[in-house]
């Protein structure tokens, strides 16, 4: 166990010790048995744990939703893929509206968990690149995780099995085989918890604000900064509801400049929320305007040098944050 | 209303109202005053809501009565139910008492959504039931869930739940039978088809002349039955459940009946010909029934008028109660929203004025 | 025509005028032709305009929107009733993955209206209360309008109609037969442009931005300010996306104190955006944080206690804004 | 794969080979050429994906060409087209021309979507293509959509669309079908049954022998088409189409057929049992087809190796007009987006830091 690992196979493993721990624990979607999944996240799984607790449903993401929530009801833990996050668009009535209410409705909590890959980078056009996570954010009652490392994916993934409400576990596909991010991971059981975000890098003089695919792009533009002896201190959110309103105010009131950089489009994005808790929580100690680097307000492209084109990268980020840093 | 479904409906009665052969006097008893326990809360709540005491929507089940009390009473204690808007029949069966209706109606503290929700929006798996939400057709993926979710707990369980005939033109329904289907999920979906989806015909939503038809589509078991006979209602769903306790898979049971009252306590109908409401008047469910009781000997008149009392004095008692009660906390409609319940919520306080800490 | 009329009754003849103008609009929902609509809002219509432009659905907003793009593509003008606006929930990804994208994709225009009664404060509970006007916000390739006045309602709803691209508008059911707003109405054609927000009272201290039925106690809270000797400036946004982020800038570079208010909840709502634009453009005028006034991150309750704590209102307003006007 | 379905498809065969008999041997030479065409444009883009040319997916038809070759080629002119990912076949015969594949795949400049959208995501209602979006199903109401605007607009026009088995469990599919019933909307459905959806069997997606047998739930007409045998579905679909152009309500058509790769390029389809790769590989449709040709000597062998050697060249002039053309320019992916196209999106500017107005 002691070799680096990916971050596929980091949710790999998450799920398979929540699958041995706790038999309430099983999972549905399309093609994630036999096939184990376009991704090969449940590769084996079905061969493990049986096809009661491996569920290939036909093409019904409202449906396998729905049927998830009424598991979830009885006690049970069910963990719904989408194959790929952009057909989440289908279940959005029985997410937002059945799982997301009952608890406050009546007591009935959802203790759900829909899984998928999210965000783009790999010339999957339209509708296989989106990140969904502010349809998500917006609706009370729902959590929102967005790991951005190998650590975090396993740890998520657990914690989001584990919680008691619905979360919404967006896994990038950008960095499911990344060689940089392979990591090796602790040989007990962790878990991250869920509502906590993560300082990356410790910096005095602008505090980039990010999640996701979105941070390695950060640390490059901090490093880089680094040497232009600029100090950038690096915030991954990793969970996106509820947010970590805490770590917020304290990286804005440490830097007084706030840079937020999301892989989301941007009107309405989650840049703007953090830009109020900011102005809510610490404007005395800005030093400059909250500002964010984020995808323009269109879908995402197919086209190699036009998706480069839309996604925030280092560049990017550098180019705003040395002109906040000059301020 | 055409010819030929008139004649097959008046050839259905006669069926309905022979069954019940396997019922004991005093569940045939037991049946008839939740039939009349339904309508009489039902009254009552009318009442409640022209005084203005009730806001929002009320949605009667009036002549649809035998749909939600024969087939709840079809079910054993382990099955799980999913009543729709006009179902407060089924709950009663299943153990709600008058006194939550009254409180979940009039908002009040102590009612079971704790003035957050309202209509038969409450539940609990404790209780075997599972409430909607507004969203017509979503309970079908739910309980289609919740019937793989007592299999893998080897609960021998069955998941039954309703919906309108305007329901089944949603796509929850069609996914959530498919899933059931190919699963072969203990579950039984019930088609009141009350001729009328609010002010829309049934012919303006299906060209089909029995919705259980659409059972074709995902090749499953079907049934039709005469919704305003309690004991055919009964039977077909006991018959049905059965089937998927079985393992036989879902089970699609259409029963007719008609809609008695406007969409909700609002609307007086007026879209409905004269000539329809006074075929179905004529059939009114908890007539027939006492009508049955009455010539089968099972009661006398005196027998039907004491049940009565007893839902009336049940009645008087819960609404006391209800009336009694305070509205909720108004802070509380924020909490809940987790577990955790993070007290929260609140807005920002605005942040004192201090001088920047650099500037 | 000289009479006042009420919000709903503009909707309505914008509707009808649109109708008469261009056969190409027709209608089609549940229940909007026999019965004219939960609320009438078509009352009549079918009577004049035939069962083929006035079309009673069966229950499938999925379908209904589907169908609405389809006929929106063969160069028809459909305009599509959600019966109460939550039920938009149904229909999500025909909105926001065939009808806001398909422009950009391959140049074909989708110029569908989608309207329904939104918002609180009739005890509608939680089902039929909703303000989804983020969801959509979020989407680049949509519209969004709110009108919160009867003369706007109707310049709105002929706009929306005549627009080339998809729009959700949203009428405020509250508002929908409140004497206070009744107006005369212009007696010619007239439209209400899509992207312009309007300043419904001038001010120099304070801006108080916001949009729908939230606009009323803006502006006693603004009147209340006034005899405090605090000025407040009342910007009615009306159109969400596009915002006028020239009329946000204008007024925040105007008064440097800002409280935005709206009745959808607070995480990820409208005011975030607006924040983080006034970082972007004004923030060396800003006198204070830009602050906002919102409903809580939960369902919207039944009970009337419930739903009058929940709800935004006057004296919320006025309390918030006396706070930051103090600063 | 059961014995019993085997023996169903080879009877369907012969009746399949057998029609075709009010078409001219221009038309039968016609359809031979858009099926070669289809498959040899498939195979270079194919080769094209294993040099790096083309990225993500690339879905391929091989095996089901007759289906889309077949059904496009009974439209009339003013009829609707909505192709699903693997109706390359039914655009060309719509008149799209293999250079728009080969930029469209390669997403260069000039391409229908200028790179924005992938794979068959393209056409336009001036040329009777209304492209998918990925999501599936979403297709079935939206060309009800089409179907009720044609009729409106008295274009005496028939819709056509096309989804897989999969596709078929989808909301969408019920919510369409249930609105074109009923309103008796000229709408075709074909189910391209290929027994796979991705890696789920047809079994695993419903419990039916026959899809078609959905059209049920809908009171409309349905068939069965051999889907290997061009003749068979040009005819089927032309019966449908035309009962749905006499206004006879929406028709669902399945095609009985076989997915020959896997669901993608990427995918060896290593889950379908090897009897049932054999079996079907004997009934290409191609080559069914040009047996037919030969043996009813409506051509020689010399008379298809031209047609082969048409279809060659023009990929050939296509394929270098495409991989000649640059790519779009990057900032292009941000235009369009509203009819308007606000020039916008650009990230705003970061402010240059000046004094505060009044501080
Ligand atoms: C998805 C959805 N669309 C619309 C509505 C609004 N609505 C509430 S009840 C109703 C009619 C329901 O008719 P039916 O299913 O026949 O049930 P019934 O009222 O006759 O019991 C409608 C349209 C809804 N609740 N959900
Ligand atoms: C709503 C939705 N869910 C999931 C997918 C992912 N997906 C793409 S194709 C496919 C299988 C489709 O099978 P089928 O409909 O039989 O068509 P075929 O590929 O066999 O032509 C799946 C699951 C999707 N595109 N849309
Ligand atoms: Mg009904
Ligand atoms: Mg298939």
């Amino acid at each position: 166990m002691a070799e680096p690992v990916t971050y596929l196979e980091a949710i790999r493993q998450g799920l398979w010790e929540e699958m041995e721990r706790d038999e309430r624990v099983f999972m549905l979607g399309e093609d994630i048995g036999v096939y184990g999944g376009a991704f090969k996240v449940t590769k084996g799984f079905l061969e493990r744990f049986g096809k009661d607790r491996v569920i290939d449903t036909p093409i019904a993401e409202s449906g396998i939703v729905g049927a998830a929530i009424g598991a979830s009801l009885m006690g049970m833990r069910p963990v719904a893929e989408m194959q790929f996050i952009d057909f989440i668009a289908c279940a959005f009535n029985q997410i937002t509206n059945f799982a997301a209410k009952s608890r406050w409705r009546y007591g009935a909590g959802v203790p759900i968990v829909i899984r998928g890959p999210s965000g783009g980078g790999v010339r999957g056009g339209p509708f296989h690149s989106q990140n969904p996570e502010m349809y998500y954010v917006h609706t009370p009652g729902l959590k929102v995780v967005a790991p951005g490392t190998t650590h975090d994916a396993k740890g998520l993934i657990k914690a989001a099995i584990r919680d008691e409400d619905p979360v919404i576990y967006l896994e990038h596909k950008y960095l499911y085989r990344l060689p940089r991010i392979k990591e090796v991971l602790p040989e007990e059981d962790y878990v991250v918890p869920i509502g906590k975000a993560a300082v990356r890098r410790q910096g005095a003089d602008i505090s980039l604000i990010t999640y996701g695919a979105m941070q390695l792009h950060c640390l490059d533009a901090a490093e880089a900064l680094d040497k232009e002896g600029v100090s950038a201190e690096v915030v991954d959110l990793r969970t996106l509801l509820p947010l970590d309103a805490d770590a917020i105010e304290a990286t804005a009131k440490k830097t007084g400049k706030v840079l937020i950089v999301h892989e989301d489009t941007r009107t309405g994005g989650v840049a703007g929320e953090i830009t109020a808790l900011i102005n809510e929580r610490a404007f005395e100690y800005l030093d400059g305007p909250v500002l964010r680097v984020t995808s323009p307000d269109a879908p995402v492209p197919y086209s190699a040098p036009l998706e480069d084109y839309f996604l925030p990268n280092a560049a990017k980020v550098l180019d705003a944050a040395r002109k906040l840093a000059a301020y | 209303m055409p010819k030929t479904r008139r004649r097959r409906t008046t050839k259905k009665k006669t069926a309905a109202q022979a069954g019940g052969a396997a019922l004991t006097r005093a569940q045939l008893l037991d049946l008839y005053y939740y039939l009349r326990l339904n309508r009489l809360v039902e009254e009552r709540l009318s009442a409640l809501y022209r005084q203005g005491k009730v806001q929002g929507g009320l949605y009667s089940s009036r002549g649809q009565e035998a749909i939600s009390v024969g087939s709840a009473y079809a079910l054993a204690p382990q099955d799980v139910l999913a009543p729709m808007i006009r179902n407060l029949g089924s709950m009663l069966v299943r153990g709600v008492k008058p006194v939550e209706f009254f409180l979940q109606y009039m908002q009040q503290e102590g009612s079971p959504c704790k003035g957050r929700d309202t209509s038969l929006h409450f539940g609990g798996i404790e209780r075997g039931l599972v409430p909607p939400i507004s969203h017509l057709g979503t309970l079908v993926p739910v309980m289609a869930g919740v019937a793989l979710a007592g299999r893998m707990q080897a609960k021998n369980l069955v998941a039954l739940t309703y919906l309108g005939d305007g329901a089944t033109s949603t796509g929850d329904f069609h996914e959530g039978l498919g899933i059931a289907s190919v699963m072969r999920l203990p579950l039984v979906v019930l088609i009141e088809n009350n001729r009328w989806a609010y002010s829309t015909s049934v012919a303006a939503q299906s060209l089909l002349t029995d919705l259980a038809d659409k059972a074709r589509a995902y090749g499953i078991p079907q049934g039709v039955v005469d919704g305003n006979g309690v004991l055919a209602v009964y039977e077909a769903t006991a018959r049905a459940v059965e089937l998927a306790r079985r393992g036989q898979g879902p089970v699609l049971l259409e029963c007719k009946t008609m809609r008695m009252r406007g969409h909700s306590e609002h609307d007086d109908a007026w879209y409905v010909p004269e000539e329809e409401k006074h075929f179905w008047e004529k059939r009114d469910p908890i007539r027939l029934y006492e009508k049955h009781l009455l010539r089968s000997a099972v009661a006398q008149e005196a027998d039907l008028k004491e049940i009565d009392a007893r839902c009336l004095s049940e009645i008087e008692k819960d609404l006391a109660v209800a009336e009694a009660a305070p509205f909720p906390r108004p802070e509380s409609c924020v909490e809940d929203v987790y577990a955790s319940s993070r007290s929260e919520q609140e807005d920002e306080p605005v942040p004192a004025p201090r001088a920047a800490r650099r500037r």
